[in-house]
């Protein structure tokens, strides 16, 4: 432990704390930019290149102004946070960011959420004193997925550290030098020209609008006032554990009533529910998990529900593309069997009917996007919103979603189990697997349907059950970093695994790169997967097998898990991608 | 190797095997997480060998070394040496360090400039010369100082620019009758 | 030679001042071939004095090959010692000035030739001559 | 008369630098066998402490305190780096000394090595010194070959290995945290420290980092004892420092000179005056992180603190001198650029404050300047200097401040009477052709780029001010000298 004064107040820290932690400790705040502390991930951005945290330092009568963020504590410390001088420093920083920065906030798709614009609101700079050049790029929309606009880029690094670090993926890299020094894809490509997965994770990590998602919220309201189009709309699990919390509620607030209330005001025909295709997803998958251990071959079967995680394995592991579940993700069944089995049912022509996704993910519209889901012309899913456009939507129309009162999902493709629901956790599309393997694999009820080693926010985790004396080994991880890490085993022949579950993103969707802002605050995280184990646990049915409109669908339309018709919809393949 | 790369980036093939038996005499371990540390030798023998380093052979220095592209771009884009156009034939770099500047360096490069018709950083249109500038080559007894390809000239003025020049123009046009 | 030990040290040291003590009776003229000297044509230099003296079979001289003397502005420079210990620093050596090495400063002595550069550097770092 | 004394320079022009029974015949590797056969690691640490050998490269950090963080540290494994990265513009004595006396520095890696309890070293030197790195390389292969490096040297248990690293061009990486991350291949950004190299180096190992006049001056004073390198220079900077003079000095070269010696024996006495007679204006020291020094302070002893105290630094010892005809607004702006060139763009003050002063420095110099541009000048570099990630950006506006302490009515005289003393910023000039000279030859209005000299041939011409782009081709051309600059 260390003992340093802050501001004449003592405080006891340990030894590896930086200034900013003993700060927090005391309440006292400082300013931070370029800081990232995505603490339950293990994974920290302090760079201590944004200069807006530096504060008064003597340590032992050596006295410097320091950055907060990353420097440690020291034993007899003396800290100010707070001396006209620390001041004077921090807003000419922050002058100078402006300076470089385009004024466009009321245009800007990040007004009021701008980690900069928050900051110039607390120094209270309503003139920007310090003018020159700016930096202008084109703007990336190459990619249905990600924007980039470099002219907003204030060098954080943020987007590097979990592009590289976390995710391993290695997109964005520092690339020039000095004035002209940006993050970007080699040799300033379009991201289409890189082998970025779209996970999205960079865009959850920039403080202000160089990373936004690629906004589809006006093809939407083109199609919902189509006349001539029946336009239905899918929820993915995360997004109901989100959406409140664009809408001042309390992290962790579950609003699915509310989100359906919400979408049938903004005029879909009808509000239906991915976790719906999620039951169906499981149907498949575990029928494939069932017959690979029979077979025992082509194993560990590997979840396919994420494009990230796809994306992922077919730049970095092409050598590995037969051992995924052949299982297209719950976003493409739900848009296969609305365009046939619904679409048939209410007598429309698939090409009449628009199928939305409200998605807490970027990659989901990339996938939506694949050639392999488009049959004559005619795609599984038209358009995907993120989790962030959808609050985005009902705000423009008025519609005060925390006001609302619940609603039920249409039907039929709107019903699911408790094993659907958990999907947008890390470890739940396992957990749901397992759930019905069992049942089907010993025909016996399974009494306790929680599977609790594989549930929470590590990046790895581990199980063996025993299923009727068959140890069936698996493991869950979420963030491409951890991925690498257990199918760099599988390529070399030293993981000894049935299944695993895989998710792009740390934590799996509930982080998805298209849920609200949590501004390195991931104790929102926490409470996000609180509530989505809350409602699994509040569901009468919890497999995804006893969902009444899922057996209803296999006996009126696709007969039975792995036939040829759910083959034909339901099922896809992969391919290598050229890094 | 993959020979597709090559094909693809039109680049000789035989570069290529060069630049691959030279990273191979590295014996890099891929999972070695000091591997980078051979990164900017192999970028300086690269471009030594092409020229320059377009992205294909990026590419291939990222897979053979194990790292991002990513990586290999950002460090290509940091340091001054390396370049990812091809430079003219005939380089002329104009020292511009303090004793050069002060002893009228940039007048120098201004002759330059006009004389070539082109900027610094620039190559001339048919390829055969490029004007650059370097930050200090240490021999600043001779301020200002001009190197044409590792030919150092010292003490350059701006009325001895051209003959400088005519060397290199009369020497291309050796080299031109020659083929 | 492979230095295994103390021993072997001594030895190759006693050898390799006995050689210096066996070339300090030559006249050496120290060529400054540094990036400077090379630039402003030491290595023609060089090559003239090599040529010169092999062709009139002067005896009693060795060039010698030494990095930057640190007198850029009168580049290249020969440095002329001779077996007594004294030297002169010649600056401004070129090409065509070359051969004066010989005629004024290996066959003669001259002392007041005009591309004499007078130095100032205390003779031996042995000894104290700093300030306090 | 003031003479120089060479330490780190020794050998250099004395010997043949490859060959080693040269290097051997004048006390080589003497040090490395005293500190190996006769001292405990802890011995050599006493001594080189005791020496009060500081860096050379710039901040002047005493060496064996640098050494001792890094023997203190519990490691399987250490380095030793030499920094030949002279990136300084204007400085050259590193290149001098790898020239010259390669092994010099390979003996005091290796006593480095010795006394840290490293056995890896590795020298880390611009790509733009091709005949550094060869004679490097003949040194290194001749040490091995006769047991100065490698597995047990000269049979003892000290085992020490030497590679070498190529810059590819970037100042920045002169930092110690910049360059080590050079070295593992990446982009060279220096990181925050603590922690220090000494803890957290190469690889996250202690690492040591020097530079090669600090290297170069080790082993003598292994051979000669303390008593003897603190018997040269001042108290608190004890030893020799090389200088490289360019600029407007007759004897342009490298100098080594006691530490304490002033400026005038430096400029006149060694350096032998300006050139053509002209008049004395300044001395910029310590490169783009350094200032100026004026007349006034020619007879200040050169030591690090003094040197620091009138707002210069020593820097590696790049000495620019300047007469009258260079502009110190001009000159500030020059070095602005440098740094605004070479700065890797990581951290805010140094990648968008110096831009944004090298852009107040062209308006002042381009005749837009006002008393506001010198305020923001000021607030700029206030908190450039103290926000700064590392030292280039930390020093960057030393420069300006130092010109515009010492030199404040050039600046005045650029922005309240738009002109410029030296006639160097050509905004502020004006061109006009003396009638009584002019002969009406028709030349200067022929070689004009924008036709703006009118006149009627064997009769004076007129140069349209207004249409006038300073170029300066007519003064260029006119053979009668009747244009005059003002």
């Amino acid at each position: 432990m260390s003992r340093i004064t802050i501001n004449d107040i003592q405080v006891e820290v340990f030894k590896d704390a930086t200034i900013l932690d003993a700060a927090k400790e005391v309440g006292i705040y400082i300013p931070t930019l370029c800081h990232l502390d995505l603490e339950q991930f293990n994974i920290e951005n302090k760079a201590g290149s944004c200069r807006i945290c530096m504060v008064d330092v003597d340590t032992n009568g050596r006295k410097k102004m320091m950055p907060a963020c990353c420097t440690p504590v020291e034993e007899g410390m003396v800290v100010k946070t707070n001396t006209p001088e620390v001041v004077e420093v921090r807003r000419t920083v922050l002058q100078l960011l402006l300076s470089d920065h385009p004024f466009e906030c009321l245009t800007c798709p990040k007004s009021l959420d701008c980690e900069l614009q928050a900051l110039a609101k607390k120094f209270g700079i309503y003139e920007v004193t310090c003018t020159g050049k700016m930096s202008t790029y084109e703007i990336d929309h190459s990619s249905k997925s990600i924007k980039r606009d470099l002219s907003k880029c204030i060098m954080c690094r943020r987007c590097e550290t979990v592009c590289t670090t976390m995710q391993t993926v290695g997109v964005l890299s520092g690339f020039g030098r000095g004035f002209k020094a940006v993050v970007a894809p080699p040799e300033m490509e379009p991201l289409t020209e890189s082998v970025c997965v779209f996970c999205g994770q960079c865009v959850n990590a920039c403080p202000t609008a160089a990373l936004t998602e690629i906004n589809y919220i006006s093809d939407v309201w083109k199609a919902i006032n189509n006349p001539n189009k029946k336009v239905i709309v899918q929820t993915a699990p995360a997004v109901r554990v989100g959406i409140g919390e664009e809408f001042g509620l309390p992290a962790g607030t579950e609003a699915t009533g509310m989100l359906t209330a919400g979408l049938r005001r903004l005029g879909f025909d009808a509000v239906f529910d991915t976790n719906f295709s999620a039951d169906l997803t499981i149907m498949e998958e575990a029928h494939e998990l069932i017959e690979r251990v029979k077979k025992n071959e082509n194993l560990p079967i590997l979840t396919s529900c994420c494009p990230g995680w796809i994306n992922f394995l077919e730049f970095q592991f092409p050598e590995l593309l037969n051992i995924p579940s052949t299982c297209k993700s719950p976003q493409q069944m739900f848009g296969a069997i609305a365009k046939s089995y619904y679409a048939e049912k209410i007598g429309v022509k698939p090409e009449d009917m628009v199928v939305v996704s409200i998605m807490p993910c970027l990659a989901k519209k990339y996938e939506a996007s694949r050639e392999e889901f488009i049959k004559d012309g005619i795609t599984d899913v038209d358009y995907v919103l993120t989790t962030r456009e959808l609050a985005q939507m009902l705000k423009e129309a008025g519609i005060n979603l925390d006001k609302l009162k619940d609603e039920e999902y249409d039907n039929p493709l709107g019903e699911s189990s408790g094993a659907a629901v958990i999907f947008g956790a890390s470890g739940g599309v396992l957990e749901a697997a397992l759930r019905t393997a069992y049942e089907w694999i010993t025909k016996k009820t399974l009494g306790n349907v929680n599977f609790k080693d594989v549930r929470g926010m590590e990046g790895v985790k581990e199980a063996t059950v025993d299923i009727d004396g068959l140890k069936v080994n698996v493991a869950v991880t979420s963030g491409l970093g951890n991925a690498r890490k257990i199918l760099t085993k599988i390529k070399k022949g030293e993981a000894n695994y049935h299944a695993i579950e895989i998710m792009a993103c740390p934590g799996g969707c509930l982080n998805g790169g298209g849920q609200p802002y949590i501004h390195g605050d991931t104790s929102i995280l926490d409470k996000r997967l609180k509530a989505i184990y809350s409602i699994d646990e509040s569901k009468v049915i919890r497999k995804s097998h006893e969902n009444p409109y899922i057996k209803k669908l296999y006996d009126e339309f696709l007969i039975e898990p792995g036939s040829h018709k759910s083959h034909d919809l339901l099922h896809t393949q992969y391919f290598k991608k050229n890094k | 190797m993959d020979s597709n790369k090559t094909l693809e980036i039109g680049l000789p093939k035989e570069q290529f095997e060069e630049l691959d038996r030279y990273i191979g005499s590295l014996k890099i371990d891929k999972e070695d997480e000091r591997r980078t540390g051979y990164l900017i030798q192999v970028l300086h023998k690269a471009q030594h060998i092409f020229g320059y380093l377009p992205v294909g052979v990026q590419k291939f220095i990222a897979e053979n070394v194990g790292v991002p592209h990513s990586d290999v771009s950002g460090v290509i884009s940091f340091y001054n040496y390396f370049t990812t156009v091809p430079r003219g034939k005939t380089r002329i770099s104009v020292c511009m360090g303090t004793a050069c500047f002060v002893k009228g360096a940039g007048k120098v490069l201004s002759e330059f400039e006009r004389y070539l018709k082109i900027k610094n950083g620039e190559v001339s249109e048919d390829g055969k010369f490029s004007i650059d500038i370097l930050r200090c080559v240490g021999a600043c007894g001779l301020a200002p100082v001009v190197i044409v390809n590792d030919k150092v000239y010292g003490n350059v003025t701006t009325k001895q620019v051209g003959d400088i020049m005519a060397l290199y123009i009369n020497e291309e046009a050796t080299h031109a009758d020659k083929k | 030679m492979q230095i295994k030990n103390r021993e072997d040290l001594k030895k190759y040291r006693e050898s390799a001042i006995a050689g210096k003590t066996a070339s300090d009776k030559n006249i050496k003229l120290l060529v400054g071939l540094g990036t400077c000297g090379t630039a402003a044509g030491a290595d023609m230099v060089w090559a003239k004095l090599e040529n010169k003296i092999k062709s009139d079979k002067i005896s009693g001289v060795e060039l010698v090959k030494v990095g930057c003397v640190g007198y850029c502005y009168a580049e290249p420079t020969v440095e002329v010692v001779y077996p007594d210990g004294e030297s002169v620093l010649l600056g401004n050596i070129k090409e065509d000035n070359a051969l004066d090495v010989i005629e004024l400063h290996v066959k003669k002595k001259t002392n007041n030739a005009s591309n004499i550069i007078k130095t100032n550097i205390a003779s031996n770092i042995f000894k104290n001559g700093g300030k306090k | 008369m003031a003479q120089q004394i060479r330490i780190a320079l020794r050998n250099c022009g004395k010997l043949d630098p490859e060959k080693i029974e040269q290097y051997i015949a004048q006390s080589g590797y003497l040090a490395l066998e005293k500190a190996l056969f006769d001292n405990k690691p802890e011995d050599i640490l006493k001594l080189i402490i005791d020496s009060g050998l500081r860096g050379r490269g710039g901040g002047g950090f005493p060496t064996g305190i640098k050494w001792q963080a890094a023997a203190k540290q519990k490691s399987d494994e250490k380095f030793v780096i030499c920094n030949a990265d002279e990136g300084d513009p204007g400085a050259f004595m590193d290149r001098a000394v790898l020239e010259g006396d390669p092994h010099s520095v390979l003996e005091a890696m290796t006593i480095a090595g010795y006394c840290i309890g490293a056995n890896k070293g590795i020298i880390y030197i611009r790509a733009e010194y091709p005949l550094a790195i060869e004679r490097l390389n003949v040194a290194i292969d001749q040490a091995y070959k006769m047991g100065f490096l490698g597995k047990n040297i000269m049979g003892t248990a000290f085992s020490f290995d030497i590679s070498i690293k190529l810059g590819a061009g970037a100042f920045v990486c002169g930092e110690e945290t910049a360059l080590i991350k050079s070295i593992e291949g990446k982009r060279g950004e220096p990181i925050v420290k603590p922690p220090f190299p000494a803890e957290k180096g190469l690889w996250m190992k202690p690492t040591i980092v020097n530079n090669v006049e600090t290297y170069a001056s080790v082993c003598p004073i292994i051979v000669n004892g303390l008593e003897w390198f603190r018997g040269v220079g001042t108290e608190k900077s004890p030893g020799t420092k090389v200088f490289a003079l360019a600029g407007k000095i007759n004897n342009v070269g490298l100098v080594e000179v006691p530490m304490g010696s002033t400026l005038r024996e430096v400029v006149y006495e060694i350096g032998g005056g300006i050139k053509d007679g002209k008049e004395f204006k300044a001395v910029q020291t310590g490169g783009p992180s350094g200032g100026c020094i004026t007349k006034e302070s020619l007879d200040t002893p050169i030591t690090y603190e003094n040197l620091i105290q009138i707002g210069s630094m020593m820097g590696s010892g790049g000495m620019i001198v300047l007469d009258e005809d260079d502009c110190m607004v001009n000159i500030a702006k020059f070095y602005l650029e440098f740094t605004l060139d070479e700065s890797c763009g990581k951290c805010t003050p140094c990648r968008v404050g110096n831009t944004r002063m090298f852009e107040l420095l062209e308006d002042i110099t381009e005749g837009r300047g006002t008393q506001l541009t010198i305020t923001k000048l000021e607030t700029l570099a206030n908190t450039i200097k103290k926000a700064s990630l590392c030292g280039l950006g930390q020093t960057a506006p030393n420069p300006v401040l130092s010109t515009m302490k010492y030199f404040k009515h050039e600046y005045e005289e650029h922005i309240n009477n738009k002109k410029c003393r030296a006639k160097v910023c050509r905004e502020l000039l004006t061109f006009e052709i003396v009638a009584d000279k002019c002969v009406g030859c028709s030349l200067c209005a022929r070689n004009c780029p924008v036709f703006c000299i009118h006149g009627e041939p064997k009769t004076p011409f007129v140069i349209d001010q207004k249409a006038c782009i300073k170029c300066g081709s007519c003064v260029e051309k006119c053979n009668f000298d009747a244009i005059t600059v003002s």
